[in-house]
């Protein structure tokens, strides 16, 4: 809450000028996910979302939300929600890809920035 | 040439490669320090184990006010009775470290060349008590910081001293700390030589970032804000968690490979732990 | 090595006549009102019967410019005041801005230090009671929002 | 259980200054449990007293806006070495604890 939204700034005030890390804010389909979400849709969707994060796990690479984000969308598809169930799912799928892909670049990227 | 001559390119070859790898980690830890001596002129050398006060002079001065009498005296009051306290089995933790665990800190991580891995004071703590037949401790818990901070006091002026034994996997692990510590991660896509190397002194809201050099002298720490103290690993945690990384358990072994690397670009500066930060 | 001097604890046994000294000759209640004050100057009210207080150049108030952590925030007071009674401290837009209240018996010094809390940005008064009347001074002391901290 | 109070004196003259650090949590009550959410009940020192050879030398009375693992710093005169320093607090929920300093 409060750190998050110091770590925001403080991501903004360091990384002007360099692209920070792409924020899982849309999520292709959200829009058009018809209200007819199916309980199976959902749970397919938790289950890639999950792959996801531990593939990013296996990176050392995971990102802080991406679990709670799966929790959630569990809980909802619980509740019957499964529209949201989706929507969670797939920002924490993102989010997992995303880490990966941070941690792919970083592979190499690390070098340029030791103390020479 | 002669097998004679062979021979001895053979070995000077083989001393060569060898100190390359060696001299590595030290041409690290000198371009390390020259990098802070040379961005904060002013601050002297031995300052930076004082870790932010050593560069904001208006914290400083309420920080030395809070040392005057700091809170963390009764972690070392604390963590002398347990250290006092034999096991059950009759011997005791000053049996397990050198010198009887007294005035050791600044050794501490070291590689273990029987365990292959990095082993830090609080994993040697409770190697120790396993040992002896002893449950371990949890590593958040306050038996070891309590320990640690003990160990720390009686280190208090010896200068860190950590070793990188001539075997790959002792390099290995410090190229591992070094990884980490250079990598970036987590939403918010920072390393932690963003906020500790390349923006060290910057703002971050009120507060400035502290610089990496001397870093690990003056835990464990007592945290004001949270009215105990904690451990480097626990304070490494906290840094994961603030660029929206998943963090690490204490004590496993991405957090003992970063204190080994973080430690030994410390090396020679003074242990100064406990320490009591905001 | 250098291990602090130990400060040598006696059981506590020996204590308990001492406490039951009566409290009359100890010194005044602890004041409930006073405490519980929402406003400074009802605090004053309540604790001295005015809300007034002198400004005096005899009081030294240290506190930092800017607080590194408003948790713990280093105040002290010194005053060249004659037959001091009391020393309190009152942070003006605290929830409860009567913080602490030093009773100072004849022998002891007014001058003391302690750490207290502050929530925000606020005027910081010491307020000296002396057998002559009320004297304060002010500081400012500004409390920021932290970053990751230690 | 020992003592979680700790005093330093250092003597000048007649003059003993006195500083004194103790642990406790100074709850303002106001604050949230981060783990459940719960408020956690107000719990603070209200008085502190400071006896030197059983006569009165200090009484501090506190709120919950004094810093947790409170700290004080007095002096007073009339001191020698050999005096009998004694500390105490109470709290809000009638704990107590105290501890003996010999003046030297």
């Amino acid at each position: 809450m409060k750190m998050r939204a110091l770590c925001l700034l403080a991501a903004m005030a360091l990384m002007a000028g360099q692209a920070p890390a792409a924020s899982a804010q849309e999520s292709p389909g959200e829009a058009e996910a018809a209200a007819s979400v199916t309980a199976e849709a959902a749970a397919d969707a938790i289950s890639r979302a999950e792959a996801a994060r531990r593939l990013a796990a296996e990176h050392r690479a995971e990102w802080l939300e991406t679990a709670g984000l799966i929790e959630q969308a569990r809980e909802s598809a619980a509740l019957g929600d499964y529209e949201k169930a989706m929507a969670l799912a797939e920002e924490a799928r993102q989010q997992g890809e995303l880490a990966v892909a941070q941690a792919e670049r970083e592979a190499e990227a690390w070098q340029r920035r030791v103390v020479r | 040439m002669s097998s004679a001559a062979h021979r001895i390119a053979a070995v000077c070859l083989a001393a060569t490669l060898s100190l390359a790898a060696r001299a590595d980690p030290e041409q690290d830890r000198e371009a390390f320090r020259a990098y802070f001596l040379k961005r904060f002129p002013d601050v002297p050398v031995e300052e930076y184990v004082n870790g932010i006060y050593a560069i904001d002079p208006e914290a400083r001065a309420q920080w030395q006010d809070i040392e005057d009498f700091p809170p963390y005296e009764f972690a070392v009051e604390e963590g002398e009775a347990l250290f006092g306290q034999p096991f059950a089995n009759g011997r005791s933790y000053a049996d397990c470290f050198d010198n009887g665990g007294v005035g050791v800190r600044q050794l501490y991580p070291r590689f273990d060349l029987q365990r292959g891995e990095v082993v830090t004071l609080e994993l040697a703590l409770n190697l120790c008590r396993i040992g002896n037949g002893e449950q371990p401790y949890p590593y958040e818990g306050d038996e070891l910081v309590a320990l640690s901070a003990y160990m720390a006091w009686t280190s208090r002026g010896q200068a860190i001293a950590v070793e990188i034994p001539d075997d790959p996997r002792a390099l290995a692990a410090y190229e591992d700390g070094k990884r980490f510590y250079y990598s970036k991660r987590g939403q918010l896509n920072f390393a932690c030589s963003d906020c500790h190397v390349t923006s060290a002194g910057a703002w971050v809201r009120a507060d400035h970032l502290s610089a990496s050099l001397g870093h690990p002298s003056h835990f464990p720490v007592y945290r004001s804000k949270l009215g105990k103290m904690i451990s480097l690993h626990s304070r490494f945690y906290g840094c994961v968690r603030d660029v929206g990384a998943q963090p690490f358990d204490e004590q496993s072994e991405a957090y003992r490979n970063l204190e080994y690397f973080l430690t030994y670009m410390s090396n020679g500066l003074e242990v100064n732990g406990p320490g009591a930060r905001k | 090595m250098h291990l602090s001097r130990r400060i040598f604890l006696h059981g506590s046994v020996a204590l308990a006549a001492l406490w039951a000294v009566p409290r009359a000759l100890l010194a005044s209640a602890w004041p409930s009102k006073a405490f519980a004050a929402s406003a400074a100057s009802e605090a004053m009210t309540e604790l001295f019967g005015t809300d007034q207080a002198t400004p005096s150049s005899a009081i030294s108030l240290t506190a930092p410019e800017i607080a590194e952590n408003g948790a713990v925030v280093p105040v002290s007071v010194e005053t060249t005041l004659q037959n001091v009674q009391s020393v309190s401290i009152v942070v003006e837009k605290n929830p409860r801005p009567l913080a602490i209240s030093f009773e100072i018996p004849a022998g002891t010094l007014p001058e003391m230090a302690c750490r207290i809390k502050m929530g925000e940005t606020s005027q910081v008064t010491a307020v000296v009671k002396t057998d002559s009347g009320l004297f304060s001074a002010s500081k400012e002391v500004k409390v920021t929002i932290g970053g990751c901290g230690g | 259980m020992a003592s979680k109070i700790k005093v330093k004196v250092k003597l000048n003259g007649d003059v003993a200054e006195v500083k004194s650090l103790m642990l406790h949590p100074m709850e303002t009550g106001s604050r949230k449990d981060p783990d459940l959410g719960a408020t956690i009940p107000a719990h603070y020192i209200t008085e502190l007293t400071f006896l030197n050879n059983g006569q009165n030398v200090m009484t501090v009375h506190c709120s919950t806006a004094v810093s947790r693992d409170p700290y004080f710093s007095f002096s007073f005169s009339g001191a020698k070495a050999g005096d009998t320093l004694a500390v105490r607090w109470v709290d809000n929920l009638g704990e107590t604890d105290s501890v003996e300093t010999v003046l030297g």
